[in-house]
């Protein structure tokens, strides 16, 4: 119970690091932390599973990607734009809000306690099964989005060439 | 009480890997030597030569350390002072940590209580492996940022590259491995492997996967970034790489990660292929050997066997790899990237593919519960 | 009725076919030697099938029909159209003949078409033609008989035009078009009126077994739509079959290769119309009002046709409106009830038609495309073999015993005049002498007498190649011994043909649906009550009848005379009308075509240009200003999007949260 | 006592509000592709907690192929955006306004 709170509270500080800090490598390293707070949280959830897949996948490789495009290109510290305060305050506003219903609506619907869960649920077998059973059509797909994103960035990559 | 043993195992676990750490420093500065048929550390001997033999092992243990860590702290103008001492640690930390679900003993049992000698149980350690060895990439690529300089930043640009490439050949060696035992418990594999293969070998991954174990050495040496994989140090061509900006005791502490690394690929190597803790035939109530022989042992003697022989085989192989460092030459970018993408992915994708075919024709399609 | 299933029919159509594709690729690679192969090849082995077929057909019970179903093609319900193939006693005949009079053509041709650069495409055309044909014939539902209706329009439109290169071609090719999508338009109402009607008594249906055995409730229920049904089919019919009014293009159509005219101008596509009509047989014979319609524009077509006939000089001119006139007797035959009777004179039409086509054709190969009757003359000597055969032709067209034509023209005669049809079966016997006289006449005129060539050409007279005097033999033979299946009742083995064909076809004494009918069946019933007497009569009477054409032919063009020329300038009106073919042409052209131009032009130059144009043109500049304002939006900064999509999300949430909750 | 799924999924729509923040108001294209990302593990995280709630397994199924998903669009993502900054020398998505390259 404080375990998910105190991951609540450091993830939304993280997460709102990783929207204001102005330096594109710390927004990386919150998200860094962000991410892998969340993994904690799955594993709370009983989805430990996903919570590794998490570690490996996000952490792992899609942000140490980000890190080697932002250190590939030198990306330069964003200076503190003072040009669009007033798209800025409608931003957040509208961000509030958004926070507000979806948070009101999201957690109106559902209650009561959780359901009782089956001894392997969120172990890798359970997410096995459901994967390539009533999913599988679903999983050969993504292969083949991944193939497609692969040729895509390699053409991206080599028509700079 | 149990929360008494955790923290013993996991002292234990840290004790064993900061100790192989420090202890590879000293045998790769004579073994190194040994190979390039020179001396090597022999200064500051203990009692000034009196002993008949070398004591320098125990001047690598203390003197190094201390040496360092007097060292002044320098933070290269411009640096990012809070990531340049971030750094490190984040090199260091996950792989203490990958070491926590290493298993390296069966159990122990004093009178009612089994301790199974693993720090952390976990049934998906694999995939904690994995996940911890993809979070040491952080400590190359930040540590070549935050240094401000041209050549730490390149040994980080690379240092993350190669990281990232090899890591889904290792990755898809070690599925290989999964689907042999059917599990990601490393405990259990090592169990698994206490079996004989027809009454006679020891069922050792080497045998069931010899080519994930060709792969995953490969690709752990490369993770590792020691030679012949070393471009992100490189020292010929980039100083020291992502940590040419790093002195006294945060440089100690990349050097530390360095040598747990090769432990950790070594513990690794022993634990999936080489029977882990496992003794061939050697079992909890003493040797059976095909044939009917049987020498009866006791439990703990038993225990302290299986203890030894993982770390007998963690330094086997931990001596293979620098042995390998000091013998062959650094590849090229290109090469690297060629090896990692056009042999080891190829290869270990083909290698599941068989195995997974293998393992339905023996199994049957029924699924494993 | 029994039926038996088999796979064998599809590939009746589906041979020919892939003859197209093969001959197109052969086209399209430049291989005429695969084209030459191929082409005559897949019809030969089609009338192998058809043979194979219609001998299984044989072995069942009186009407019994082959059934092969192909898949569904279309299922809307309630409309229900299967591919399906049947074979009965008419397809049966009907098969034969567009196979193997069709693969005698196709022989021919590999003579006629061996120098043209072409040939891989006319073969594919040809092909294409014969399956489409055969689908025609095998359909068991009207919409699939439909394809094979439309697929044989077609082929003839690329066939007629098939020198494009010359304009008159191309235009003779489009006319033949516009005057098959007239007949087309009415015979898709009449189907779909067909159709809707038959909802009313029952599951509407348009495969032909359901249509019989829905056909008398509906001529119950509502009569006037089982006639209107049959008019507008038989507005169909006549574009296809070259009747009143819609026959005009037929005799431009000659403008094809001469192997296409015989086939298609002559042996099969044109009598598509009769086909039809006797295929649905069973709805026809329920409307007394249009069988009386269809019988008098089949007479009224013999004899007009055979008129305009009399003054032609082209040699397939000729040919082409002898064409329409005896297509106008098988119309004659089905309108009188007398189906089986219409059918024998299409397949013995079939026969020698072609063979006078292909004949003809001899004659322009031989002499390098003249076709001007008044050019030729004495060819008796170079072209033996063409001579003979043309001879037996024109014999068996007019109607001498026992030639093919005299049968079968004479079933249908007698039909008529056994049905109550008087007038018709007088139109009908005048168009039988005039047609003894022009055939005679074109006879004479070609092949007997002094020779009127160019003498150069009359240098390279030549007989033609066996590919093509041999399809001339054998239809030689058909043309005399064709008719022998179908004697008048009573006489030797008696009407074979028709026992034959009797389980397909209704008759109208089957019919009771009004007073007119019982009463033509009082009349007749069918020939065989026509007394003895009568019937030797009336063919007396028709051979008659022929042998005096022929006499006149003789007397005017069998020797050299100046007699045409006087009785030409003697009625001088009445041979500038048939000379102009009653200047039907001109009629159309100023009742039809000249206001639908004018008409054009109107909504061209007005309705187009203004009207549409300025809505269209007004629509782009709405937008052209609006978008003046709205581009703004378009700021092309993705993160402006993005506020929108969030601001949408907002909206959207907002909406569950207070108002849908 | 285990946590409300309330509070998880209030969790995740702060996370996610956060996340369109950034999308919105950052300039450079690095940032606010990280912020999708925090985005979608805010979804991510919904799917989770309403999945352990219900104990179906199928929320995590999706989050697995959100992740894939996810892992594909970075890799195209950052391909669009190392191929723009080598035509345009530029990170900052208000420059980047028109598709011609």
């Amino acid at each position: 119970m404080i375990v998910f709170y105190l991951l609540a509270i450091l993830s939304v500080l993280s997460a709102i690091v990783v929207v204001v800090h102005r330096s594109p490598i710390y927004c990386a390293l919150a998200l860094v932390n962000t991410l892998f707070l969340i993994a904690v949280m799955f594993v709370l959830l009983d989805a430990h599973m996903i919570a590794f897949l998490q570690v490996i996948v996000y952490a792992g490789a899609i942000m140490v990607l980000f890190l080697f495009v932002i250190m590939l290109l030198g990306s330069p510290d964003e200076p503190a734009s003072a040009e669009r305060p007033g798209l800025r305050t409608v931003v957040l506003a509208a961000a509030v809000v958004l926070a507000v219903e979806l948070g009101a609506v999201v957690a109106a619907k559902p209650g009561g306690e959780p359901m009782a869960e089956p001894p392997s649920y969120g172990s890798t077998q359970a997410l096995a099964e459901r994967l390539f059973t009533t999913h599988l059509l679903s999983f050969e797909l993504t292969s083949l989005l991944l193939l497609v994103a692969v040729v895509g960035a390699v053409v991206m990559a080599r028509r700079r060439a | 009480m149990d929360l008494l043993i955790a923290f013993a195992k996991c002292l234990v676990s840290l004790l064993i890997v900061l100790q192989v750490g420090v202890i590879l420093l000293w045998v790769e500065r004579k073994g190194s030597a040994l190979i390039q048929d020179r001396v090597g550390a022999n200064r500051a001997n203990i009692f000034g030569g009196i002993l008949p033999f070398n004591l320098g092992i125990v001047n690598t243990l203390m003197a190094d350390p201390v040496k360092l860590f007097h060292k002044e702290d320098i933070v290269p103008e411009g640096a990012d002072h809070f990531l340049h001492w971030l750094a490190p640690f984040l090199a260091l930390f996950p792989l203490f940590l990958t070491y926590a679900v290493i298993p390296f003993g069966d159990v122990l049992v004093i009178g009612d209580t089994t301790i199974n000698l693993q720090a952390v149980e976990l049934n998906v350690g694999i995939l904690f492996v994995l996940a911890m060895v993809s979070l040491g990439v952080y400590g190359v690529v930040l540590g070549g940022w935050a240094s401000n300089s041209r050549y730490a930043l390149l040994g980080g640009v690379r240092g993350s590259a190669q990281m990232i490439s090899y890591e889904i050949a290792m990755g898809l060696a070690l599925v290989a491995v999964v689907l042999t035992y059917g599990t990601l418990d490393l405990q259990a594999i090592v169990r698994a492997q206490g079996d004989l293969m027809w009454g006679v070998i020891p069922a050792w991954g080497v045998f069931y996967q010899p080519l994930a174990l060709v792969i995953l050495f490969i690709a752990g040496m490369a993770e590792s970034k020691r030679a012949p994989f070393d471009l992100p140090e490189a020292e010929s061509e980039l100083i020291a790489g992502f940590f040419t900006e790093y002195s006294g005791s945060k440089q100690s502490v990349f050097m530390m990660a360095d040598f747990v690394e090769v432990a950790i690929v070594a513990a690794l190597v022993t634990t999936l292929f080489f029977g882990g803790w496992q003794v061939p035939y050697l079992y909890r109530d003493g040797f059976h050997f095909p044939g009917g022989f049987s020498i009866a042992v006791p439990s703990l003697l038993v225990t302290v066997l299986q203890v030894l022989s993982f770390l007998v085989k963690l330094f086997l192989f931990c001596w293979f790899q620098i042995l390998v460092r000091w013998s062959l030459p650094r590849l090229r970018y290109d090469q690297l990237m060629d090896l990692g993408w056009k042999r080891l992915l190829p290869y270990a994708l083909a290698n599941l593919a068989v195995s997974a075919v293998l393992i339905l024709l023996l199994q049957g399609w029924t699924v494993r519960s | 009725m029994p039926e038996a299933t088999t796979s064998l029919l599809r590939w009746i159509p589906l041979l020919p076919f892939l003859g197209t594709a093969a001959c197109i690729f052969a086209a399209a690679t430049g291989k005429k030697a695969l084209a030459r192969a191929t082409g005559p090849g897949v019809i030969l082995l089609a009338f192998a099938v058809a043979l194979v077929s219609v001998g299984r057909f044989w072995s069942l019970p009186a009407g019994g029909s082959l059934v092969d179903h192909v898949y569904t093609w279309i299922r809307v319900p309630p409309l229900d159209v299967a591919m399906t193939f049947r074979l009965d006693a008419l397809t049966a005949v009907m098969v034969l003949v567009v196979t193997g009079v069709g693969f005698l053509i196709h022989l021919y041709s590999l003579g006629y078409m061996h120098d043209d650069p072409d040939v891989a495409r006319y073969f594919a055309y040809l092909n294409l033609f014969t399956g489409s044909m055969l689908v025609l014939v095998l359909a068991d539902a009207l919409p699939v008989l439909f394809i094979g209706w439309e697929g044989v329009g077609l082929c003839s439109y690329l066939l007629i035009g098939f020198w494009y290169a010359e304009l008159p071609n191309a235009i003779a090719g489009r006319k033949a078009f516009v005057a098959n999508r007239v007949g087309d338009a009415a015979f898709l109402i009449g189907m779909f009126l067909l159709f809707w009607s038959l909802g009313s008594v029952g599951t509407p249906s348009l495969s032909f077994p359901d249509i019989n055995r829905l056909a008398p409730a509906l001529a119950e229920h509502s009569p006037a739509i089982v006639t209107a049904v049959c008019l507008l089919l038989l507005v169909g019919a006549t574009g296809k079959s070259a009747q009143i009014p819609l026959y005009v293009w037929l005799p431009d159509a000659m403008a094809g290769p001469t192997p296409v005219s015989a086939l298609i101008h002559a042996a099969t596509m044109v009598t598509a119309g009769v086909y039809m009509i006797a295929r649905l047989s069973h709805l026809y014979v329920l409307s007394p009002v249009a069988l009386e319609v269809v019988a008098t524009i089949g007479a009224l077509t013999a004899l007009f046709a055979a008129t305009i006939a009399v003054v032609q000089t082209d040699l397939k001119k000729i040919l082409a409106y002898s064409t329409i006139s005896q297509i106008g007797y098988m119309i004659l035959g089905v309108g009188v009830g007398a189906f089986s009777a219409g059918v024998f004179h299409l397949m013995t039409h079939a026969f020698f038609k072609a063979l006078l086509f292909l004949g003809a054709g001899s004659v322009m190969h031989a002499l390098h495309g003249e076709l001007n009757v008044f050019k030729m003359g004495g060819l008796r000597k170079h072209l033996p073999i063409t001579s003979k055969t043309f001879l037996i032709a024109t014999l068996a067209i007019a109607g001498v015993p026992p030639l093919a034509a005299f049968f079968s023209k004479d079933m249908v005669l007698e039909a008529a005049f056994a049905g109550g049809y008087r007038v018709q079966w007088f139109l009908g016997l005048v168009a039988a002498g005039i047609t003894a006289f022009y055939m005679f006449r074109a006879y004479f005129l070609a092949f007997e007498g002094e020779s009127r060539m160019d003498p150069e050409k009359e240098a390279h007279v030549h007989e033609s190649p066996a590919t093509m005097t041999i399809p001339l033999l054998v239809l030689a033979v058909l043309s005399i011994v064709g008719g022998w299946v179908g004697l008048p009742h009573g006489f030797l083995w008696g009407d074979r043909f028709g026992d034959f064909l009797q389980p397909v076809f209704a008759t109208p004494a089957a019919a009771h649906a009004s007073a007119h009918a019982a009463e033509s069946a009082a009349h007749a019933g069918g020939h065989a009550e026509l007394a003895t007497g009568t019937l030797l009569f009336l063919m007396l009477l028709t051979t008659g009848v022929a042998l005096a054409g022929i006499f006149a032919a003789w007397r005017l063009y069998g020797r050299p005379s100046e007699q045409p020329s006087r009785l030409q300038e003697r009625f001088r009106p009445a041979y500038e009308m048939l000379a102009n073919k009653y200047w039907v042409d001109e009629l159309y052209d100023l009742v039809f075509i000249r206001p639908y131009v004018a008409t054009s032009r109107f909504f061209w130059k007005v309705v187009d240009a203004t009207v549409i144009d300025g809505v269209v043109n007004g629509v782009g500049r709405v937008f052209d200003g609006s978008a003046l304002l709205w581009r703004r939006v378009q700021s092309g900064n993705v993160q402006h999007y993005a506020l929108a999509m969030v601001l949408g999300a907002v909206v959207t949430a907002g909406y569950y949260y207070w108002v849908a909750r | 006592m285990a946590v409300p799924v309330q509070h998880y999924l209030v969790l995740s729509a702060i996370l996610f509000a956060i996340g369109a923040v950034g999308v919105l108001v950052r300039r450079n294209v690095i940032v606010v592709f990280m912020a999708i990302e925090l985005m979608l593990n805010a979804v991510n995280l919904a799917f989770v907690a309403l999945a352990r709630q219900r104990a179906s397994m199928d929320g995590q199924v999706i989050v697995f192929f959100v992740m894939t998903v996810a892992a594909a669009e970075a890799a195209v993502g950052l391909a669009i955006i190392l191929a723009n900054f080598a035509q345009r020398r530029t990170l900052h998505a208000d420059e980047i306004s028109t598709l011609r390259g």
